[in-house]
C-alpha cells in the first residue's frame, strides 16, 4: 500500500502556482444577503439559450422558472430573489459580452416558490424522471464548463459509463468554495453522487481530492460510508490542473480520452462536487439552481470570504459585504487566477459556474510586457495536453491557422500552465483562444 | 514522324557544324596548349636545376615508362652530370602539394619550385608567397642548401620556418622532400660524398 | 584498399568538399528551391537521382567517344592511324547526353511510375542545366576517376547537396516566423544563412581519413 | 463601489517569477567563477579580453536596435552572456581587437540579422569564435601563455599548448610509427610516450585548470561550480549535458587510443579542452537547441559524435564549437522529428 | 525600349546577379580575386555576346521544338573555344578558373538571355542586350570581388592596399566569405530601393 501511494498516478505536464489557499480555507460559509437587485442571464451554460417566460412588471418568487430551455441541450434559469421583474434587457455578462437578462428588484421578502418542495419518495424515481427534475432545476455543471448536467447524465447507449469520477480536486489556487462545500455538506454531496450512481449504474466510483485537503478526505470517507456508496476516496498530489477532467481521468484509471473525444468514449464521467449537491438538492428537495459558494479572495480584498451567493448578485455587492477593495488592486476577475476572466465591470452578475471573485493586487498579479520566446520549453514541459504551446503561439500569430491545427491548438484546454511558466511572459493562451475561435469560425463557413 | 526527322536532322547538322568548328579551333589551340604545359614542366626542371643545360635535363624512366627523376647535365651533350631532379608529393591540409626538387649530385639541395597546391589562400598557400622587396618565395628558399638531415620543420626540431598557422602544410612539403631524397638516394645507389666537410 | 577509396571520396564529398558551401557548385537551386521542406526533399533526390545517373553515362562517353586511347570506339570503327582525341568536345557532349538523358528519364518515369513522377518530375526539367549536374560530370574527368568511383562520387555528392538544402529548408521555413529586417528577407538572409552554415561546416575542412 | 480601471488580460492571471533577464544575468553570475580563475590563471589580460568582448557586444546590440528604430533591450543580459562566451573562447593573450571583431559579428550577423533575441538559428558566441579562427587562425590557435601554476606536469613543448593539442601531436607520432617505423627517430617516439603518459597522469591541473587554452575553459571544477548552480535553479537540464559528454566518453574510450579498441582514456578527453564549457553552457543556449526532451537527447548525442570525429581525425584538436554549431542546424528538424505526443494523441478515436 | 536602353538595363535594373539571382556559382566561386573576376566576366561577356548574335541570326530557321538544344549546342561551341583560347594563352587564370570556364554552358543568364532575347530580337538588340548583360555580370563579380579581395588578403588586383599592421580576414576570401559578402550586398541594395521607392 505504501508503495502504490508513492508511485502514484498521475498525468503529464501541470504546474505548481503558489496555492494562496490559506487565505480563506479556514472560513466557514457565510450567507450573503441578498442584493437590492439581481441580473440573471438567460444564458449561463453551454448550448442553446433559453427564452424568458415572464415579463416586466411581473412578480416572482424565489425558484420560479424565469426562463423555458429551446432545445435539448439548454436548461431554464430561475428567480433567485422574490420581487419584481424590473426589465428584460442586455446586461453586461462575465464572460465579456452583453447577454439578456432578468432584472429583478427584490421586495426584501425573500419567500420561496410553492414548486420547491421536499419529495421524501424521491430515491424511487426513474432515471429519467430524475434527469427531468435536474434539467427543471436548471442545473449545469458547476466545475467550470457550465454544461446542462442533464445531457451529461443521458450517455448514449453505445457509449455506457462504467466509471464515474466525482471532482473534488480544485486545483485552482486561491479557491476554497469545493473545498468549504465538502467540509461543510459533505452528505448532500454523497447523497447527490448516490443518485448520479442510480441513473448511471457504473462499474466503480471515485471521489478526487487533492491531497492539500485532508480534512476534507476524512469527512468525505466518513460520509460515504454514512450514506453507504460504493466509491473509492482518492488523495491525489497536488499539481495543477489535476480537476481537469482529462487529466482527472488519466491519474484516476489510466485512461486517455482520445483527441477531440469526450470522456464517455473511456467509459467515464465527471463531476463536480458542487454539482453533485445541487442534483440531490434538485432531486430530493426539486429546488432549482438559486444560489452557490462562491470564495472573494485575493489580496485586493480587505477580508477574504466564503459566500453563499445568489445567482445574479452584482460582484459589487459581495465586494462590498468582504469590505471593499485595497488601494492597489488591480485585477477583477471570474473564477480562479489560472483559468477566470479578468473583468472591467465590477457590477456583473454571479452566474452558475462563478467559483470565485478574485481581486489581485499588482504585487500578485506580477503585470509585466511580453517579450521574445527564448524557446526554453517550459511551457511544453508544462502542457498537460502534450502541446507545444511556443510553437501554437508563433504560428497563430503569423496566421498559420491550418498549421496550428495540426499541432494540435483544438486540443487545448486553456489551463494557462504554459503561460504561468513562461519567462517570456507570452500571452499562450490568448493565442490559443484565438487559433480555436478562428479554427471554429472557418469550420463553421465550411458547414 | 517526317517532322521528327527534319529536326533531328537540322539539330544533327547544327552539331558537327558545331564541332567541326571546334576541331577547327581546338587544332590551332592544342599546340599551344601541349606548349604551355612543356613550358611548365621546363621551368619548374630550370628552377630546380639551376645550373643545368635547359637542352641537357633528361628523364630517368621505369619500365613501365613512369618517369622516376630527371638527370640534368651542364652541356648538351650530356656528359658533365649536375644534379637530379625529381617530383615531390606531400599531403597537405586541403590538397596535394606537388614539388619540384633539385639536388646536386652530393644530395644537397640546389633549387626548388612548387608545381601545384590548393592550400588555403592566406594560410597554407603562403608556401609560395614572395614577401614585399624580395624575389623568391621565402619558405622555399630556404630549402637551399639543405641536406636530408636538415629536412625538419621547426616544430619537429628541424631548421625550416614553417610559415605561421599552417604547419600541416609546411610540414608537408618538408617531409615530402625528405622522403624524395631518401627514395632518389635508394635509385641512385647513394650520392656523392661532399668534395670537402664544412669547417666545424 | 578500394572500398577504402569509396569511403574517402564519399566522406569528402558529402562534408569537406560540400558541393554547395565548399565547391559552389548548383546554387541556383540551392537558393531557388529551399523555402520549403518538401519540395527540397524532392528536389533533392532527384539531383541525387540525376547526378548518378550522369555520372555514370559521362563516364563511359569519355572512355569510349573522347579519350585518345586503344578504348575509342571510332579508332575502331574508323579505321584510323591513331586514336582521336577528342576530349575537347567533353563540354558540349556532357551537355547534351544530360539533357537528353534527363528528358528520357522524365518520360519513363512519367510512363511508369506517376507517384514518382509527382514527387521527382517537376524538378527534373529545372536540373538539366543545373551547374552541379555538368560540375559533377567535369570533376570526375579532372579528378581522372574510374567508373565505380566516379558514380559514386555523382551520388555522394548529389547527397552533400541534399543535406545541404534539407538543412537550409528547414533554418528557412524557421526564418518565416523570425523577424528579419525587411530588406534582409528572402534571398539575402538565405545567402547569410548559407555563409554562416559553411562556417560551421569549415570544422570538416582537414578531416584526415586514415 | 467607486470608479476605478481594472486591468483585463487574458488567462492566466498569475506568472511565475522566472523573466528572461534573470535567467541571463544569472547565466552571466554562474560564469563569474570561471572568470575570475582565467584572470588569476592567464594575468590581467585575460580580464581585458573579457572586458572588450562584453563591451563591444553589449555595444553593438544597442548601436542596431538604435539603428532599426527598435527598442533596445540589452538589459536582459543576452548580449553580455554571448560577450562572455565568446571570451571565454578565445586564447587569453588576444590583441584587444580580436574580441571586439568577434563580438560585432556574433551580435550582428550572429542575431539581429534574424531579429534578435529568440530567432537566431546558430549560436552567436560560437559563430563569433568560428569566424575569428577562419580570419585569423595564428591568433586563435597560438597559446603563448602558460596557465598561474606552470603547464601540466613540466611538459614544456611550447609554452601553454593545450592538452589536446599536445595529445594529437603526439598520437600522431605513435601511429606513425605503427605505419612505417623506420621513419621516425626512437627518441621522438620516446617523447610521445612520456608525453602521453604525463597528460594522463594530469587530471588534477585538467580539474584544477592549470593547463593551456582558451581563457574560460580550463578549470573543470570553476565551470561546473557555475553549472551546478544553473541545474539547481532549472535553467539548465541534465539532458544535453549528460548525453554531450557520456557520448564523448563512450566514443574516446573505444577510438581514442594508439593500441587497437578499448584503448582511448575518455576522462582526459572529458576534462581536456571545452568539452565542460560547451556541454553546460553553449550546447544548452535554449534558443539554438532543440525544444523538445527527445530532440535534446538526439541533439547531445550528435554533438558528441561531431566532437569525437574532429578530436580524433579532424583538422583541429578540439571539436565542440563546430560540433555544436553543426548541430544548430538540425534543431529545426529534430524539433520536427521529435515533438510530443499530444495527450489523447496514441489513444484510438 | 531605346538600344541604348537594352545596354543599361543589365547594368543596375536587371542585373543577373542582383537583380535575377542567376549565374550564382560562378559569381562566388571566382569573386575571391579581382583577377579572377575580371577573367571570368570577359569569358563570360565574350560568350553571351557571341551567343547572343547567333541566335539572333539564326532565330527565323530554328524550328520552335528544337530551339533550347540548338542553342545550348552554339553556346557550348562558344564556350569551348573560350575554355580552349584561355588554356593556351593564359594558363595561369585558365587554372584558377577551374571548371567554371566550361560550366559556362548551363549558366542560366546565358541560355535564359538566348530564350528570352536574342531568340525574339534583331541582331543589334541581341549584341546591346549580350553586352549590357556581360558588363553587368562583370560589375557583380568586381564588387564582391573587390570587398573579398581587399578583405580578406590585403590586396587589389594583386597589389597592396592596406596599412601597416593590417591582418587579412582570411574568411573573406574562403567560401563563407562570398556567401555573407554577397548577402549582405544585396540586403544592402534592398534597403536602398527600398529608400528609394
Ligand atoms: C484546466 C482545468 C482545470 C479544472 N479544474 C477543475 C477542478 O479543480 N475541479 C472541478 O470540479 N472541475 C475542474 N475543471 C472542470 C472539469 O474538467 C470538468 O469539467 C468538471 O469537473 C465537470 O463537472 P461539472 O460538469 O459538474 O462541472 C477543470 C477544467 C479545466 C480545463
Ligand atoms: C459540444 C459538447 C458536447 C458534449 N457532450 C457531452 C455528452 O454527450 N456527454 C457528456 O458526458 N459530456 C458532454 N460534454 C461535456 C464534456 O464532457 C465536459 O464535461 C464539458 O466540456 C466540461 O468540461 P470542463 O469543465 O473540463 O471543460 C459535452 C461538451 C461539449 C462542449
Ligand atoms: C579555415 C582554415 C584553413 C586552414 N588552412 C590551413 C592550411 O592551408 N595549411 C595548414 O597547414 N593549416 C591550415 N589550417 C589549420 C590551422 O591553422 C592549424 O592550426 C595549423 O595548421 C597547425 O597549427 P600550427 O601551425 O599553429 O602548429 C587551417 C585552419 C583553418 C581554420
Ligand atoms: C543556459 C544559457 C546558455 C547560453 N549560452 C549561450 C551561448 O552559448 N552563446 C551565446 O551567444 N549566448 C548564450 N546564451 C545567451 C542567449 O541565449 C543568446 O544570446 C541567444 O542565443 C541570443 O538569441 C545562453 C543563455 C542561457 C540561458
Ligand atoms: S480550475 Fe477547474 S478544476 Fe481547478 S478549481 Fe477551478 S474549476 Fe475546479
Ligand atoms: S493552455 Fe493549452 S497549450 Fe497551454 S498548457 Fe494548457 S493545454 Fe497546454
Ligand atoms: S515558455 Fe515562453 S519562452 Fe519558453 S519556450 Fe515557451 S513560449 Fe518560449
Ligand atoms: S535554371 Fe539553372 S541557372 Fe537558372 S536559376 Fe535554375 S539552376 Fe540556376
Ligand atoms: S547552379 Fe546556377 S550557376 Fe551554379
Amino acid at each position: 500500500m505504501g508503495l502504490s501511494l508513492s508511485l502514484r498516478k498521475t498525468f503529464k505536464g501541470g504546474v505548481h502556482p503558489p496555492e494562496n489557499k490559506e487565505l480563506t480555507e479556514h472560513k466557514p460559509i457565510e450567507v450573503l444577503p441578498p442584493p437590492s437587485t439581481v441580473v440573471i442571464p438567460v444564458q449561463q451554460h453551454i448550448g442553446a439559450p433559453s427564452e424568458p417566460v415572464v415579463k416586466a412588471g411581473d412578480s416572482v418568487k424565489i425558484g420560479d422558472r424565469l426562463t423555458e430551455p429551446t432545445g435539448f441541450v439548454s436548461v431554464p434559469v430561475h428567480a433567485t430573489v422574490s420581487g419584481t421583474v424590473k426589465a428584460i434587457e442586455a446586461r453586461p455578462h462575465p464572460l465579456g459580452t452583453e447577454v439578456l437578462s432578468i432584472v429583478i428588484e427584490a421586495d426584501g421578502e425573500d419567500a420561496w416558490s410553492d414548486a420547491v418542495q421536499d419529495d421524501p419518495n424521491y430515491e424511487s424515481l426513474s432515471a429519467d424522471e430524475m434527469r427531468q427534475r435536474i434539467r427543471d432545476a436548471g442545473l449545469a455543471g458547476m466545475g467550470g464548463a457550465a454544461f446542462p448536467t442533464h445531457v451529461k447524465l443521458s450517455p448514449p447507449p453505445n457509449k455506457p459509463i462504467d466509471t464515474f469520477i466525482l471532482n473534488g480536486a480544485e486545483c485552482e489556487p486561491y479557491l476554497t468554495a469545493d473545498h468549504r462545500l465538502m467540509l461543510e455538506h459533505a452528505e448532500e454531496i454523497v447523497l447527490g453522487m448516490k443518485l448520479i450512481l442510480q441513473i448511471l449504474q457504473p462499474k466503480q466510483a471515485f471521489i478526487g481530492i487533492e491531497d492539500n485537503k485532508m480534512d476534507a478526505v476524512e469527512v468525505m470517507k466518513k460520509a460515504v460510508k454514512q450514506v453507504g456508496v460504493d466509491a473509492k476516496v482518492v488523495a491525489l498530489p497536488v499539481k495543477y490542473p489535476q480537476g481537469a477532467e482529462k487529466q482527472l481521468i488519466k491519474a484516476l484509471t489510466g485512461r486517455e480520452v482520445p483527441r477531440g473525444g469526450l470522456p464517455m468514449d473511456v467509459g467515464c464521467l465527471v463531476q463536480n462536487v458542487g454539482t453533485a449537491r445541487a442534483i440531490y438538492h434538485a432531486v430530493a428537495k426539486r429546488r432549482p439552481l438559486v444560489e452557490r459558494v462562491v470564495t472573494v479572495t485575493g489580496r485586493g480584498v480587505k477580508e477574504q470570504k466564503n459566500l453563499l451567493v445568489r445567482i445574479g448578485t452584482p460582484f459589487s455587492h459581495a465586494l462590498d459585504y468582504c469590505g471593499g477593495v485595497t488601494e492597489d488592486a488591480v485585477k477583477l476577475i471570474m473564477g480562479g487566477p489560472m483559468m477566470g476572466i479578468a473583468q472591467f465591470n465590477p457590477e456583473v452578475p454571479v452566474i452558475k459556474g462563478t467559483s470565485g471573485i478574485l481581486v489581485l493586487t499588482e504585487r500578485e498579479a506580477r503585470l509585466r510586457e511580453p517579450g521574445v520566446c527564448i524557446r526554453c520549453g517550459r511551457c511544453i514541459e508544462a502542457c498537460p495536453m502534450g502541446l507545444m504551446p511556443t510553437v501554437l503561439h508563433s504560428l497563430v500569430n503569423n496566421k498559420r491557422f491550418d498549421e496550428a491545427k495540426e499541432y494540435g491548438v483544438l486540443d487545448c484546454i486553456e489551463c494557462g500552465s504554459c503561460a504561468f511558466v513562461c519567462p517570456a511572459k507570452l500571452p499562450l493562451v490568448h493565442s490559443m483562444k484565438w487559433g480555436k475561435m478562428e479554427l471554429g469560425r472557418r469550420m463553421k463557413k465550411a458547414g | 514522324m517526317k517532322d521528327v526527322v527534319r529536326m533531328g536532322g537540322i539539330l544533327g547538322i547544327v552539331t558537327i557544324i558545331a564541332a567541326g568548328v571546334l576541331g577547327a579551333v581546338a587544332n590551332v589551340t592544342k599546340p599551344r596548349i601541349e606548349e604551355q604545359h612543356r613550358l611548365a614542366l621546363e621551368r619548374a626542371l630550370l628552377a630546380a636545376l639551376p645550373t643545368a643545360d635547359p637542352r641537357a635535363i633528361v628523364p630517368v624512366k621505369d619500365e613501365n615508362g613512369n618517369i622516376l627523376y630527371y638527370k640534368g647535365y651542364a652541356d648538351p651533350d650530356t656528359t658533365k652530370l649536375v644534379g637530379y631532379a625529381f617530383l615531390a608529393i606531400g599531403k597537405g591540409y586541403s590538397s596535394d602539394i606537388q614539388t619540384m626538387v633539385g639536388v646536386d649530385t652530393t644530395g644537397k639541395i640546389i633549387g626548388i619550385k612548387i608545381l601545384s597546391e590548393l592550400e588555403t589562400p592566406g594560410l597554407g598557400a603562403k608556401i609560395e608567397e614572395i614577401r614585399h622587396g624580395e624575389k623568391r618565395p621565402w619558405f622555399q628558399a630556404q630549402f637551399i642548401g639543405k641536406t636530408k638531415k636538415d629536412l625538419l620543420v621547426d616544430k619537429d626540431g628541424g631548421p625550416i620556418v614553417s610559415v605561421t598557422g599552417a604547419t600541416i602544410s609546411s610540414r608537408a612539403v618538408t617531409n615530402s622532400i625528405r622522403k624524395g631524397l631518401e627514395r632518389l638516394e635508394k635509385l641512385i645507389g647513394g650520392f656523392k660524398q661532399p668534395a670537402q666537410q664544412p669547417a666545424a | 584498399m578500394e572500398v577504402k577509396t569509396l569511403l574517402i571520396i564519399s566522406v569528402t564529398a558529402i562534408f569537406i568538399n560540400n558541393f554547395i558551401f565548399s565547391r559552389f557548385l548548383g546554387l541556383c537551386p540551392y537558393i531557388g528551391v529551399s523555402k520549403a521542406l518538401d519540395s527540397a526533399i524532392g528536389m533533392g533526390m532527384a539531383v541525387i537521382f540525376v547526378m548518378t545517373l550522369a555520372s555514370s553515362v559521362a563516364w563511359v562517353v569519355d572512355y569510349y567517344l573522347l579519350e585518345p586511347t586503344q578504348a575509342n570506339v571510332f579508332y575502331h570503327v574508323f579505321n584510323l592511324k591513331s586514336p582521336p582525341d577528342l576530349v575537347f568536345l567533353k563540354t558540349i557532349a556532357f551537355i547534351l547526353v544530360i539533357a537528353s538523358l534527363v528528358q528520357f528519364v522524365e518520360m519513363v518515369i512519367q510512363k511508369t511510375s506517376p507517384a514518382l513522377y509527382k514527387a521527382l518530375g517537376i524538378y527534373l526539367p529545372l536540373i538539366t542545366t543545373n551547374c552541379a549536374i555538368l560540375g559533377v560530370t567535369l570533376l570526375n574527368l579532372d579528378m581522372g576517376l574510374n567508373f565505380i568511383e566516379a558514380v559514386v562520387q555523382g551520388f555522394m555528392s548529389g547527397v552533400g547537396f541534399t543535406l545541404a538544402l534539407v538543412l537550409m529548408a528547414s533554418i528557412r521555413e524557421r526564418l518565416e516566423l523570425a523577424d528579419v529586417p525587411q530588406s534582409m528577407r528572402g534571398i539575402p538572409i538565405a545567402f547569410i544563412m548559407a555563409g554562416l552554415m559553411s562556417i560551421a561546416f569549415l570544422g570538416f575542412s582537414g578531416l584526415k581519413i586514415r | 463601489m467607486e470608479q476605478r480601471m481594472w486591468k483585463v488580460s487574458a488567462s492566466p492571471h498569475l506568472n511565475d517569477k522566472e523573466s528572461i533577464s534573470k535567467i541571463m544575468w544569472l547565466v552571466a553570475a554562474s560564469l563569474a567563477p570561471a572568470g575570475i580563475g582565467a584572470v588569476y590563471f592567464f594575468g590581467a589580460h585575460a580580464a581585458w579580453v573579457i572586458f572588450w568582448a562584453v563591451v563591444a557586444a553589449v555595444g553593438t546590440e544597442a548601436a542596431i536596435q538604435k539603428l532599426m528604430g527598435k527598442p533596445v533591450t540589452v538589459s536582459d543580459g543576452s548580449a553580455f552572456v554571448t560577450g562572455l562566451l565568446l571570451a571565454y573562447n578565445m586564447p587569453a593573450e588576444s590583441p584587444f581587437w580580436l574580441p571586439i571583431i568577434g563580438s560585432i559579428f556574433a551580435i550582428g550577423l550572429g542575431k539581429q540579422i534574424f531579429g534578435g533575441l529568440g530567432y537566431n538559428p546558430m549560436n552567436p558566441a560560437l559563430l563569433g569564435r568560428a569566424f575569428l579562427l577562419a580570419s585569423w587562425p595564428t591568433h586563435m590557435t597560438i597559446f603563448k601563455t602558460a596557465p598561474h601554476g606552470g603547464t601540466i606536469s613540466g611538459i614544456d613543448v611550447e609554452t601553454g599548448a593545450t592538452p589536446l593539442n599536445l595529445l594529437k601531436l603526439s598520437q600522431d607520432v605513435l601511429r606513425q610509427v605503427k605505419i612505417n617505423p623506420a621513419e621516425v627517430p626512437a627518441q621522438k617516439v620516446a617523447e610521445a610516450t612520456e608525453h602521453i603518459s604525463k597528460l594522463y597522469d594530469a587530471y588534477g591541473n585538467l580539474f584544477w585548470g592549470k593547463v593551456g587554452g582558451c581563457l574560460g575553459e580550463t578549470s573543470v571544477f570553476l565551470l561546473l561550480l557555475g553549472a551546478a548552480f544553473l541545474l539547481y535553479k532549472r535553467y539548465i537540464d541534465l539532458r544535453i549535458p549528460v548525453s554531450y559528454i557520456g557520448t564523448v566518453a563512450l566514443l574516446t574510450w573505444m577510438f581514442g587510443g594508439t593500441d587497437g579498441l578499448f584503448t582511448g582514456n575518455p576522462l582526459f578527453h572529458v576534462l581536456a579542452g571545452g568539452l565542460i564549457l560547451g556541454a553546460f553552457f553553449m550546447a544548452t543556449d535554449m534558443v539554438t537547441s532543440p525544444i523538445t526532451p527527445k530532440g535534446q537527447w538526439a541533439f547531445g548525442i550528435g554533438c558528441g559524435v561531431i566532437t569525437v570525429v574532429i578530436r580524433l581525425i579532424g583538422g583541429y584538436p578540439e571539436g565542440v564549437s563546430y560540433s555544436i554549431l553543426l548541430m544548430n542546424l538540425t534543431v529545426p528538424l529534430l524539433d520536427r522529428w521529435a515533438k510530443p505526443t499530444i495527450f489523447g494523441g496514441a489513444a484510438k478515436k | 525600349m531605346s538600344v541604348v536602353g537594352e545596354f543599361t538595363k543589365g547594368i543596375y535594373k536587371e542585373n543577373p546577379v542582383f537583380k535575377q539571382a542567376l549565374g550564382l556559382c560562378p559569381t562566388l566561386a571566382v569573386s575571391n580575386s579581382v583577377q579572377n573576376a575580371v577573367g571570368m566576366g570577359v569569358a563570360m561577356t565574350f560568350v553571351l555576346v557571341m551567343s547572343n548574335i547567333i541566335v539572333s541570326l539564326i532565330r527565323g530557321f530554328v524550328p520552335k521544338k528544337i530551339r533550347i538544344p540548338i542553342y545550348i549546342v552554339v553556346i557550348a561551341t562558344f564556350v569551348t573555344i573560350v575554355d580552349l583560347s584561355m588554356a593556351g594563352f593564359a594558363p595561369a587564370l585558365h587554372k584558377a578558373l577551374g571548371i567554371f570556364v566550361p560550366l559556362i554552358v548551363v549558366n542560366c543568364i546565358i541560355l535564359g538571355r538566348a530564350e528570352a532575347f536574342a531568340g525574339r530580337n534583331t541582331v543589334v538588340r541581341s549584341l546591346m542586350d549580350g553586352l549590357g548583360m556581360g558588363l553587368g555580370f562583370t560589375l557583380a563579380l568586381l564588387v564582391l570581388a573587390t570587398f573579398r579581395e581587399t578583405l580578406g588578403n590585403g590586396t587589389f588586383y594583386g597589389l597592396p592596399v592596406h596599412w601597416k599592421g593590417f591582418e587579412p580576414m582570411l574568411i573573406m576570401i574562403l567560401p563563407p566569405g562570398a556567401f555573407l559578402t554577397i548577402g549582405l550586398v544585396l540586403g544592402t541594395m534592398n534597403w536602398w530601393d527600398r529608400r528609394r521607392a
